[in-house]
């Protein structure tokens, strides 16, 4: 798989207000490719997938989707050239219930209602409770299964399997390689796992909001992996 | 007493619950849906009412009138809302009561330099002048009867726009968390600037519909704003279902209270204090009704409890 | 004049609710005093708000040191502002309000009434009444202090049955209940005092409900300001006033021709009560000057002034004795007006007279 | 450099010595303006006890305000007058005294405070706002029905109460009783702010299941703090009705209630001198431009706006944020 | 062993959904008891009975012998628990120190204390200090819990529920969001505090739970289906079926 990268960043830097956050980072995402983003906590992942969304607007540096340059461009309009988003810490509309949440940005595709309800059966009696009401597992699910819905062609996973049972992450890693393998690229940030490196076909670690290591995750020397992510 | 009284009075605090649903259902929108404290709401009332009041002046014509009131209403609310509402979206509630507080002071003020401290006319036209009998015996004016009708329609419309589209939903979403349901996809921007213009509108049409009854004046929106608030908190935010339960609710009770009390205790004391007594109830009973509902059920009759 | 300066100082609604009675009787004050150049006129907004009112006359007792106030428009304002002010040696004129505390035993020397005292339109209608031959007459009004005068006023003059009496809600603009009342009752007439807006909602609805029965009510809710507002509801309807555009004497036929060609509008009864307050004022210095506090008095209670009303004299507790007029609404042209077609009280004075210890 | 405690002493220094001029000067007005600046911030710093820092927006304050004022007025128009006001268990007269009528005000205000927290506090948001509202809109409608003081007329006490002799009828020294309430409740008011307390209530205006897992009962929290912020915009109250003489329904109006909370904004949230600043700028601005123009109104309505979109965090907000900028 | 809580009976339904289908349980003196079930089984459900902030429909919580199952959440505090929240409840407007403060004050019952100024508070200074050294984020100490990162909330999170002094600890999933490096040094916490302070620990991470658990509990459907030891839960059929999975 040798093609041009869908998702592109260059050297971005972004910042809170003055706390700078992020100091130069670089990441490719190539069509139907798993990409996996890596790093201790706070060191800028959550940052970078603001700052591609257009949740937080970088004030330096190239950000290309689709060779379309979309820094700096509304969130809403990134989202609709297809980028779909599963957010750190859900994010999901308490104020609406299960369903609510599935199909208000939903856009048609391969993914509808009745395919997240296969994929997810507990939400099928769930369906008119309040979204707030659900267990922490079953809140990730929502959230995952409503970018599903949006049916992107990058999909951005933010810790997403914080919080799932063994069972259901295994079911979630198995639909990341389906979903790939039908031409969706995925950027995900995780934990090092045996099925990260599994799955992933690239990776990056980020170190005080710089790219400081890239490859396959399965090469990764141990020293590398002591020092940026701490094992 | 007789029957035929008590039942034009219960028709009567039906009737007076549509106006209160037709005065409430644009803040339903605004204010429910939107999340929005909006205290101009009296204000785009009295611009809806005062644009119909000018048109009428100038092509007397009520249909004409009513066209104007409720497309002068949107305008100016979608151009506040394009200028100053929009960014207060990501503001303390606070922020919100404050700018839309003084909204109100502009507006009112801005009104009175246009067209004078005394109030304008507005009337109703042939088509509805009268009364037609409902049942054998009673009589009731065909204008009531349209504001009930006005009223009914609303309420399908709003039903329908809020709980049967994705835009109640986006923009309820986007109540909770714009910056997630705009990272969906959904330019959050446009539906709320829609919606407010809706709200807007709506409330310049009650304006204008009830005003043709009551009076147009500088100041007609405030009592209005109140009680729009009360209509919205009883029912529970967000509910089109609860605030039109509730308009009829208050409709009632304040109706039948107003005349019902003073006639109770006329059997207990002498007449005059009875009234006075009675009539000074009468005039706090919307709000132990709503206090006692809030303390009851704290979040309306139809509102969601998030936990 | 004796060369003298007088400063007056008139504290009235000029912004928020309300403020166009406000408006009129300060340019009807303002039309009187134009001419004098002895008169110095600090005006003041109290926006309807007893605390501000107060506070306003503080400023102008203390800091402007005002001889005279005069402007408020509502009684309970009055309330707040002339017994500390006359208690201060300054004079006051009223131009609107007229509560009987300030009539009966709340009199006071310095304390001048030149509109009405409150109950007076209201006991005319009740004269009315009686000699339009009314037997059973439905009464309302809101509940509050004004209203209950009203109701008490019209009373004290009506001889027939009460076929109901209501008190509504301050504020109150939807009357489907009180007009289902009046409907079921068997009365022969209506009484209503409703000020502001909700005598606009009470008379539309009313024609709207299509009941036929007689309507009365005092001057405030089909004056010249409120009349356009509530339209041909109101043709025909019988109000009570002191005052009337066409009443035919050279003063009044003066003050509407010049009204009319200062403002460019119709004058109200308010702006025939401000200019009247002014026409007192200034013959008042034409005798005597105002720091000669007794001689200055004398002067005002005296009245020698032509009057928009024709006769006006003060009764012993300072409030006029004067005609109250009954006027029929008409339609000159295409604007709805008054006109003036009996008298429902002569030389009327007030029922506080006796309680005032002046 | 401008701190914000250095804007605060500012402030209150200059209304000191304007006051002092302004007697020196023979301006009696402008003393009278200063107090009402004084009393109504002394109102709004006992809503901003609930408001700012508990975030309790409670839209009802004026019950607080009038209730203080009727408080205050009916035990002076009786003691004025040689009226009975009770007759049982003990005949009382009402009084005249400053001391005693601003124990009774701090009762009642408190019980009431007590009354309306108790059941408000089961709601809260917008919920909380109305229900507040709710509460003050019911003692309106009664005063102004309510024949025996005056129903909507209200009615006058005509001279102030009296405190240990001094004559307050002179305005520099009714001033100086109120200056030194301001003193005091700001003192209150900053040793709350910055106590364990203070520290709670804060919690409380973000989650209640965050606060009680810590062991702390939000809900009496904030019940204390509500009777506090009561009897304080009581006190405010009776201040008023002294000032002005009058008691009338106003006082209770929702407008009223506005204010104080407009004043809290416009001063800045959340900041123990917020009120102060923004009841200064309000009476001043109200003062100035009314005057000029009767659609001073207008102007209002664009400033107030302005301050918002532009000056974050109120006057004392903007002057520090300009500050940094420099 | 001394049993500290036990529960008994318990039941809990949402309409339906049955969250708590009599639960019988203990947590004793010593150990680090994890509970684990699929998403959905009723574990943050029975935390929550636990503490009071949702009460049960039947069955009772007894710690140390007394009967509980009525008490305010706030009372519970006072006897000694703590708890961490699945979905992050630390208040954001405060910094990392007042958050951990308000913990301090509120197990100190210091809260209508509105005359002494929170600088002259020297009593849980040192506390706090010691409590966020150990969760690594003295440094951060004065920033705003809003300006953090999500694993640096989840630490936080720990922090308080450690200034509270607890006799026992209810961590809801503690370990989710934090990265390997403070996941280790948590567990170095645990196991520390454990034996002064038993810990009940709902993790869906099963390294962390088989490398640290004494006792393990499986909850599936608001059932206790199996307990025992880390060796025991792995080579349990139903619990690979229900929750494991392949792995
Ligand atoms: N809203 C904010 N304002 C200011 N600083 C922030 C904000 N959000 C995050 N930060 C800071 O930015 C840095 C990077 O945060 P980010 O959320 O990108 O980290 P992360 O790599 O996703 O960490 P984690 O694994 O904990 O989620 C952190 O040090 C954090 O304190
Ligand atoms: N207030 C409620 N109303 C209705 N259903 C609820 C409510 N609270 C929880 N539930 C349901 O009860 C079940 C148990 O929820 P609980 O949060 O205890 O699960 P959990 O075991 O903690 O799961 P997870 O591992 O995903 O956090 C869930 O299916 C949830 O949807
Ligand atoms: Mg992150
Ligand atoms: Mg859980």
């Amino acid at each position: 798989m040798n093609k041009s990268p869908i998702l592109k960043l260059d050297n971005i830097y972004s910042s809170y207000g003055n706390v700078q956050v992020l100091n130069g980072v670089n990441l490719q995402v190539r069509k139907g490719e798993i990409v996996s983003l890596l790093g201790r906590n706070g060191m800028g992942k959550s940052t970078t997938v603001k700052s591609i969304c257009g949740i937080l607007k970088p004030h330096l540096g190239n950000i290309e989707f689709n060779s379309v340059r979309i820094i700096g461009m509304q969130s809403y309009k990134i989202a609709r050239l297809g980028v779909g988003l599963v957010p750190e810490g859900r994010r999901i509309f308490a104020n609406l219930t299960v369903k609510e949440n599935l199909i208000g940005s939903s856009i048609k595709g391969y993914w509808d209602l009745d395919k997240i309800l296969t994929l997810f059966p507990i939400f099928k009696e769930r369906l008119s409770q309040l979204s707030s009401n659900l267990s922490g597992g079953e809140q990730q699910m929502l959230a995952i299964g409503r970018a599903l819905m949006t049916n992107p062609s990058l999909l951005i996973l933010d810790e997403a399997t914080e919080g799932l049972s063994p069972v259901i992450s295994q079911k979630i890693w198995n639909v990341l390689r389906k979903v790939s393998n039908e031409g969706i690229s995925i950027l995900i940030i995780d934990k090092i796992s045996q099925e990260l490196k599994d799955v992933s076909n690239y990776s990056y670690i980020l170190e005080r909001g710089k790219s400081v290591w890239s490859g396959k995750l399965s090469g990764i020397s141990s020293d590398d992996s002591k020092l940026f992510l701490g094992v | 007493m007789t029957a035929e009284l008590l039942i034009e009075q219960f028709l009567n605090g039906l009737q007076f619950g549509f106006m209160l649903f037709l005065m409430s259902a644009g803040l339903t929108l605004i204010f429910g849906v939107m999340g929005l404290i909006n205290l101009a709401h009296g204000s785009l009332y009295m611009i809806g009412a005062f644009s119909a009041a000018a048109t009428f002046a100038f092509f007397n014509s009520f249909w004409l009138s009513l066209l104007a009131s409720f497309s002068c209403a949107a305008i100016v609310g979608i151009v506040v809302e394009k200028t100053i509402i929009r960014k207060l979206y990501n503001r303390d509630h606070l922020d919100q009561v404050l700018v839309t507080f003084a909204l109100i002071l502009f507006f009112s003020e801005l009104v009175r330099w246009i067209f004078g401290a005394f109030p304008l006319y507005l009337d109703v036209p042939e088509l509805l002048n009268g009364s037609i009998e409902v049942f054998s015996g009673i009589y009731y004016s065909k204008y009531r009867l349209f504001i009930i009708f006005v009223g009914l329609i609303i309420a399908v419309f709003l039903f329908f726009l809020i709980g049967k589209t994705n835009l109640g939903i986006q923009i309820r979403a986007g109540q909770h968390d714009r910056e997630m349901i705009s990272a969906l996809g959904v330019d959050i921007s446009k539906l709320y600037t829609l919606l407010f213009g809706i709200g807007a509108a709506l409330a310049g049409l009650a304006g204008a519909l009830i005003g043709t009854i009551q009076s147009v004046e500088v100041g007609m929106g405030e009592p209005i704003l109140i009680l729009a608030f009360v209509i919205i908190v009883i029912g529970g935010i967000g509910s089109i279902k609860g605030a039109f339960i509730a308009s009829l609710l208050v409709g009632l009770v304040d109706t039948l209270g107003r005349f019902l009390i003073p006639w109770v205790l006329q059997t207990v004391t002498n007449p005059s204090d009875a009234m006075s007594v009675g009539s000074a109830i009468g005039s706090m009973l919307i709000y132990i009704l709503m206090a006692i509902i809030l303390i009851l059920k704290p979040t309306g009759l139809y509102g969601k409890q998030l936990s | 004049a004796d060369g003298h300066k007088l400063k007056v100082g008139m504290i009235t609604t000029l912004s928020g609710g309300g403020s166009g009675l406000g408006i009129d009787v300060r340019d009807g004050f303002m039309l009187a005093v134009m001419g004098s150049k002895d008169i110095e006129v600090v005006i003041e907004d109290d926006q309807r708000k007893p605390d501000i009112a107060v506070q306003l006359a503080d400023k102008m007792i203390q800091s402007e040191k005002v001889d005279v106030l005069t402007g408020i428009i509502w009684s309970n304002l009055a309330m707040a502002v002339v017994p500390a002010a006359v208690n201060q040696g300054k004079f006051y004129l009223s131009p609107n309000a007229g509560p009987s505390a300030l009539a009966g035993k709340g009199c006071h020397e310095n304390y001048f009434n030149v509109a009405w005292q409150n109950d007076n339109l209201h006991e005319a209608a009740g004269g009315h009444a009686n000699s339009t031959g009314f037997k059973n007459t439905f009464i309302l009004a809101p509940n509050y202090p004004a209203g209950k005068d009203a109701l008490t006023g019209f009373k004290r003059y009506f001889k027939g049955n009460l076929a109901g009496e209501i008190y509504t809600k301050l504020g109150q603009t939807d009357y489907a209940v009180e007009i289902a009342q009046i409907r079921a009752s068997d009365a022969d007439s209506v009484f209503f005092f409703l000020p502001g807006g909700m005598g606009i909602g009470f008379m539309k609805q009313y024609a709207q409900s299509g009941i036929e029965i007689p309507v009365v009510g005092p001057a405030f809710s089909f004056d010249q300001g409120i009349l356009k507002a509530v339209g041909d509801a109101a043709l025909g309807v019988k109000n009570t006033s002191q005052w009337s555009k066409d009443l035919d004497n050279k003063a009044n036929k003066k003050f509407v021709s010049d009204f009319q060609n200062e403002y460019g509008r119709l004058p109200s009864l308010y702006a025939s009560q401000g200019y009247d307050t002014g026409m007192l004022l200034i013959s008042a210095m034409a005798k005597a000057s105002v720091n000669d506090m007794e001689a200055f008095r004398d002067a005002l209670r005296s009245a020698d002034f032509d009057s928009t009303r024709g006769q006006f004299r003060f009764s012993s507790n300072h409030h006029p004795i004067q005609d109250i007029y009954v006027r029929e609404v008409i339609k000159e042209g295409d604007t709805l007006t008054n006109k003036i077609v009996s008298v429902g009280l002569q030389d009327h004075s007030n029922a506080y007279v006796d309680q005032c210890s002046m | 450099m401008i701190s914000e405690k250095n804007i605060s002493y500012i402030s209150l220094i200059s209304i000191f010595f304007i006051a002092i001029f302004s007697e020196y000067f023979n301006e009696p007005y402008l003393i009278t303006l200063l107090s009402r600046i004084i009393i109504f911030s002394i109102a709004a710093i006992g809503l901003n006890l609930v408001l700012g820092f508990g975030n309790l927006i409670s839209f009802g304050h004026a019950a607080f305000f009038g209730l203080g004022g009727y408080v205050s007025g009916i035990l002076a128009i009786h003691a004025f007058n040689s009226e009975l006001l009770i007759s049982w268990p003990f005949l009382f007269n009402g009084s005249n005294n400053s001391l005693i009528i601003w124990l009774f005000t701090i009762f009642f205000c408190s019980l009431l405070a007590l009354l309306v927290g108790v059941f408000s506090l089961r709601t809260s948001g917008v919920y909380f706002i109305m229900i507040t509202l709710a509460f003050a809109q019911m003692l309106y409608y009664f005063a102004i029905s309510w024949p025996s003081y005056g129903g909507e007329d209200g009615f006058s006490i005509y001279v102030r109460s009296t405190f240990f002799g001094i004559n307050t009828m002179k305005g520099i020294n009714f001033f100086f009783i109120c200056f030194f309430w301001l003193l005091i409740i700001l003192f209150i008011t900053s040793k709350i702010v910055n106590s364990p307390f203070g520290l709670a209530l804060r919690a409380t205006r973000f989650n209640l299941t965050r606060v009680r897992s810590v062991g702390i009962n939000p809900f009496r929290i904030q019940l204390l703090a509500f009777v506090l912020s009561g009897a304080i915009t009581g006190i405010a109250g009776s201040l008023y009705v002294d000032l002005n003489r009058f008691v009338s329904p106003s006082l209770l109006s929702w407008q009223m209630s506005g204010e104080f909370i407009v004043f809290i904004l416009i001063g800045g949230l959340g900041r123990i001198y917020g009120p102060l600043i923004g009841a200064a700028f309000f009476v001043a601005f109200e003062q100035f431009f009314g005057s000029y123009t009767e659609h001073w109104q207008i102007f209002l309505g664009i400033i107030i706006i302005s301050t918002v979109l532009f000056a974050k965090g109120g006057i004392i907000g903007f002057m520090l944020k300009y500050q940094k900028n420099e | 062993m001394n049993k500290i809580l036990k529960i008994v009976n318990l039941k809990k339904n949402f309409g339906a959904i049955t969250a708590s289908n009599d639960i019988n349980f203990c947590l004793e003196t010593g150990e680090i008891h994890a509970l684990i079930g699929p998403n959905g089984a009723g574990k943050s459900t029975l935390i929550k009975q636990i503490m009071g902030e949702i009460k049960q429909d039947s069955g009772e919580i007894i710690l140390n012998g007394i009967n509980i199952s009525n008490f305010k959440t706030e009372d519970r505090i006072h006897l000694g628990f703590a708890r961490s929240f699945q979905i992050t409840d630390v208040i954001l407007d405060f910094t990392i120190f007042q958050n951990v403060l308000l913990a301090k004050i509120g197990k100190e019952k210091t809260f209508y204390n509105f005359y002494s100024s929170l600088d002259s508070i020297e009593f849980s200074f040192e506390e706090i200090k010691s409590i966020l050294i150990k969760i690594d984020l003295w440094d951060k100490k004065e920033t705003a819990a809003s300006l953090l990162s999500h694993g640096e909330r989840r630490q936080l999170e720990i922090g308080i529920a450690l200034a509270l002094d607890p006799k026992l600890i209810l961590l809801d999933e503690p370990m989710a969001g934090l990265s390997l490096d403070k996941i280790e040094k948590m567990k170095v916490i645990f196991n520390q505090i454990k034996n002064d302070v038993p810990i009940l620990l709902i993790e869906h991470n099963m390294d962390v739970v088989f490398s640290i658990a004494d006792r393990i509990s499986v909850l599936v459907n608001g059932k206790i289906i199996a307990s025992g030891s880390s060796s025991e839960i792995k080579s349990n059929l139903d619990v690979r079926k229900a929750y494991l999975g392949t792995a």
